[in-house]
């Protein structure tokens, strides 16, 4: 992957969740505060703009300019989070120019760690790390058995939609939806909801079928 | 969704030229997004924020005695970092900046990474966080109690104890005796509706109530019947004193959310006197009023510290801000 | 009808308990139902009064600076004679008594009886009738004008001119100053219920707004589609305008009706300034808050007042109330 | 009509009231502020109550009592105006024990000319004394006419009745329903309705039939 797929990841990410940004929201008033989606276009769509204007000549730089965005233009709790994901994915990728598979693994896992660092939250408390953590795991087991980009970041996204089925019944521990306790349990975590957004645009790019 | 504003979008800025209009001694900054006075040489600036739909808090608290600068998100909204530290950076004084965060995961790492880059820049940062919302059960495995009227009590007191020259690390100190002290509970009689959204948090019956809201619409520990202010009164006490035994000299404040009239707060302030008093307990200060609000709520919150004759001291010293004002 | 309250009988009662409580330094005269403060010897003396649900007007206007003594009728009814004899006696510092009267029919005729019971023992007694809102057409086939926001200017000129030692006549001559130079337009987005009654004074469909409300929930002049901040304050200040012509130094009041959160009337505030430096007006005093309230309605509505010089300096003279504090 | 008379009529008075309250309410929230039943019921209330404490010895002291409480307990518009009426005719009965049919029609009279002159108002400006009015008139003509106490008050709470439905077609020009103009046309005037009720608790006692 180069600069420029790098950049239609966001892109593609940007329009998936300006698209979706109804059934985030739909998803956040029933557990937290009905906001996530108008975070997130907020969010992703600054990044999106920034990205037009900025020179950013390496996957990491722009990964890092996302983040940035992401956390000066989000707000709340997930602008923070994703934030920091990006910009620990784009420190991961540091200059190289040609990010191959298992570089993107290891950007991946970082932006994992990053977030995961951050929030303190583990997995199973009900939050976007459900997701996130089996999309990477997946990723490095495709990855490890001879994917392709195209191939590894496929299993990734649909490890993802499994993550975020599974917060169904989860209690959330984390996050506003953690005062909410018992009632949590029976919905989608809205930031799964997103990662696994974050995901399919990701695999969508590397197959090559974004627009 | 009925509502006074000309675009949900612009909501925020909208309120902001307003207040800026309303309040010409204070500093609005349109573009970092922050309510501003001083800086004042020598002394601790106090920067705190939060979403916005809670006004008067922060932006209201901003003046003398209480806040240097307050940075109002959007809606419900956290704010973010750069606003954040670009208010820090207006602020300080030379001797340190105190952030009031109250104790939601957005605000707190929104905060932190602000505080983070400030420290980056040299300047010398510390947080008081508050959480004194005993609707939500205390535990390590959750996000933790949240911040909601004791923030009042916080920035009051805090700004009293900067004003008279109090370090980084005493103001630091004294707003976590304020936040140990406090506690708060609160009932929605009827939803709220974000502009961005345009549809309510959640819906309520006709006799139904919401036990233990939050300020932003979340629903609370229980739903329960209409009943008289008198028993509500009790339900909110008696979850305060499970807590923190209600008794000595106690700071007071029954606030509205939003929707609710004066002459309510009222009644339910009668029968917070008659419950504490019942209890032995003294009222020594109060404020009925709408202070930290959750939109067009209707319903009530209520606050109680446990005063010392120090932190009495520091309540009574002068403030004068758009919202709370007393002394000289 | 969900109401933080007791019984719908109890309310006034349980408010004025809860009233006592938190303001200490007001007497509350639970028997005669008023709110007081005084008697000042040698000062003129200020009775208002009203229905209530208009908090915080009148009861959070007495204080230093203001009034001397409310009367609270039951909600939405004028108070009786007795009580405003009883006030009238109660603050007479020896320089007579001015009764500031909002012009409703029923306020009207009590305060009167009130006066001639009052002359019978001898107190001498002025009154200023408060009539400012354009909704309504002046004619001298209605009842006239209804008294609103403009209440709030009168009170506090007023309440420093007799701080700075005016006589009975020269007290009444600045209230009709006031009263002259003070336009109001109400508009609201909701209804309120009466908690005697629990129904909705009258109904509103879900984007229809009531334009020219009065503080009762008197429908207006007309039913309206929802629409902007920005056009609901042109709509007012259009109205005021055709009456009172908008230029020069203004006082200007947002005021909510209950049920609006703050942020929206700085939403309102921003129009409403916007509006008027269009038109080449200046914008000197402001105030943004529920002043002068109907319930829970939601709404606002817009006071204007052409200033003097004299009268901006009554305005900034102190003031020491609940409701509004400055200066000392 | 002697003194207990006096007093049976307004306990039948605020009997009428208490159980019509609801209906004039209604009358009153249709064009003015949905108080005139509570606020009467509270007025008639305390008079009656006042009435059972007081040495009222005369029909005009015990008139005059009505008044007084009328003023001191009702608040809005129509106490000051319903208690002058009965202080009115309180006065105008003087210190005789037993009133006879014209002594009656001058108290009357003199109740119409006490609300008129402290409210300003004008028959046809759609008030209670659209009631009043007729009441008085025709209570004088059937007097005049021969009739005795029980036929006089039927004429008059007769004539108060179509008083009443005379209101609804006019346009008030008095009290709070005047802010409201043309709306008001087509309703029937809540203090109208209240005279009314006055005038059939008069009729009822003086025909023997109250309780
Ligand atoms: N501590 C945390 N760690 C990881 N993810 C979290 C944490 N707290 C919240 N989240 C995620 O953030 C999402 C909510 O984001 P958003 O609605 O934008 O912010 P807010 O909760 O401040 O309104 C949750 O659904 C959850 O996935
Ligand atoms: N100036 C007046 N003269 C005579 N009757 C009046 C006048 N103003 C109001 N009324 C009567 O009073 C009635 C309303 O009484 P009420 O509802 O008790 O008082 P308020 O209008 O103060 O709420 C009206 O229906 C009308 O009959
Ligand atoms: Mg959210
Ligand atoms: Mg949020
Ligand atoms: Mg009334
Ligand atoms: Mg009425």
């Amino acid at each position: 992957m180069d600069t420029s797929a790098f950049r239609a990841w966001v892109h593609e990410a940007a329009r998936l969740i300006a698209d979706n940004a109804e059934n985030l929201t739909r998803l956040d008033a029933a557990i937290g505060d009905g906001d996530h989606g108008v975070n997130l276009r907020r969010g992703f769509q600054a990044a999106d703009e920034m990205l037009d204007k900025a020179e950013a000549e390496t996957p990491g730089a722009v990964l890092q300019t996302v983040g940035r965005a992401l956390i000066s233009k989000t707000g709340g709790a997930s602008g923070p989070l994703y934030g920091t994901g990006f910009r620990q994915a784009g420190k991961a990728l540091a200059d190289v120019t040609e990010v191959d598979v298992a570089k993107l693994g290891s950007a991946l896992e970082a932006a994992f760690n990053g977030i995961q660092q951050l929030g303190a939250a583990h997995e199973g408390d009900k939050t976007m790390l459900d997701a996130l953590g089996p999309a990477v795991t997946a990723y490095q087991v495709a990855a490890e058995g001879g994917a392709d980009i195209a191939g590894a970041t496929r299993a990734a996204a649909e490890a993802a939609e499994r993550g975020l089925a599974e917060t169904v019944p989860m209690l959330a521990r984390k996050g506003r939806a953690s005062y909410l306790g018992e009632r949590t349990i029976g919905h989608e975590d809205p930031g799964a909801a997103s990662t696994v957004l974050l995901m399919r645009a990701l695999a969508t790019v590397t197959a090559g079928e974004a627009p | 969704m009925k509502k006074l504003i000309n675009a949900p979008d612009d909501v925020l800025t909208d309120a902001l030229v307003g207040f800026a209009a309303a309040y010409p001694d204070l500093t609005v900054n349109l573009e970092d997004r922050y309510i501003s006075r001083g800086p004042t040489a020598g002394k601790v600036g106090l920067v705190s924020g939060g979403g916005s739909g809670h006004e008067p808090l922060h932006g209201g608290f901003v003046g003398f005695g209480m806040l240097d600068a307050a940075c109002p998100g959007e809606v419900f909204t956290s704010p973010v970092p750069d606003q954040l530290l670009a208010a820090t950076k207006a602020v300080d004084g030379g001797a340190g900046v105190l952030h009031i965060v109250k104790n939601y995961t957005g605000d707190v790492l929104n905060f932190q990474m602000a505080a983070e880059l400030a420290g980056d820049d040299g300047l010398q940062v510390e947080s008081v966080l508050v959480n004194d919302d005993v609707a939500v059960e205390n535990s390590t495995y959750t996000a933790g109690r949240r911040g909601t009227g004791g923030t009042v009590f916080v920035e009051k007191i805090v700004g009293a104890a900067a004003e008279r020259g109090a370090d980084l690390a005493a103001c630091a100190a004294v707003g976590r005796e304020v936040n140990d002290r406090s506690r708060s509970f609160g009932v929605a009689l009827s939803t709220n509706v974000i502009p961005a959204t345009g549809k309510p948090g959640f819906e309520l019956g006709d006799t139904e109530i919401e036990i233990g809201v939050g300020i932003h619409g979340e629903p609370g520990r229980s739903r329960g019947q209409m009943t008289t202010a008198r028993e509500i009164a009790g339900v909110a006490l008696e979850a305060i004193h499970a807590d923190m035994p209600l008794s000595g000299d106690l700071l007071v404040m029954v606030n509205g959310l939003g929707g609710t009239p004066l002459i309510e707060l009222y009644v339910v302030y009668a029968a917070v006197a008659e419950f504490l008093e019942s209890r032995g307990a003294t009222i020594t200060r109060n404020l009925v009023g709408n202070y930290i609000t959750s939109l067009e709520m209707a319903g009530c919150s209520i606050t109680v510290m446990r005063m010392t004759p120090e932190l009495t001291e520091l309540w009574d010293a002068p403030v004068q801000t758009p919202a709370l004002r007393w002394g000289r």
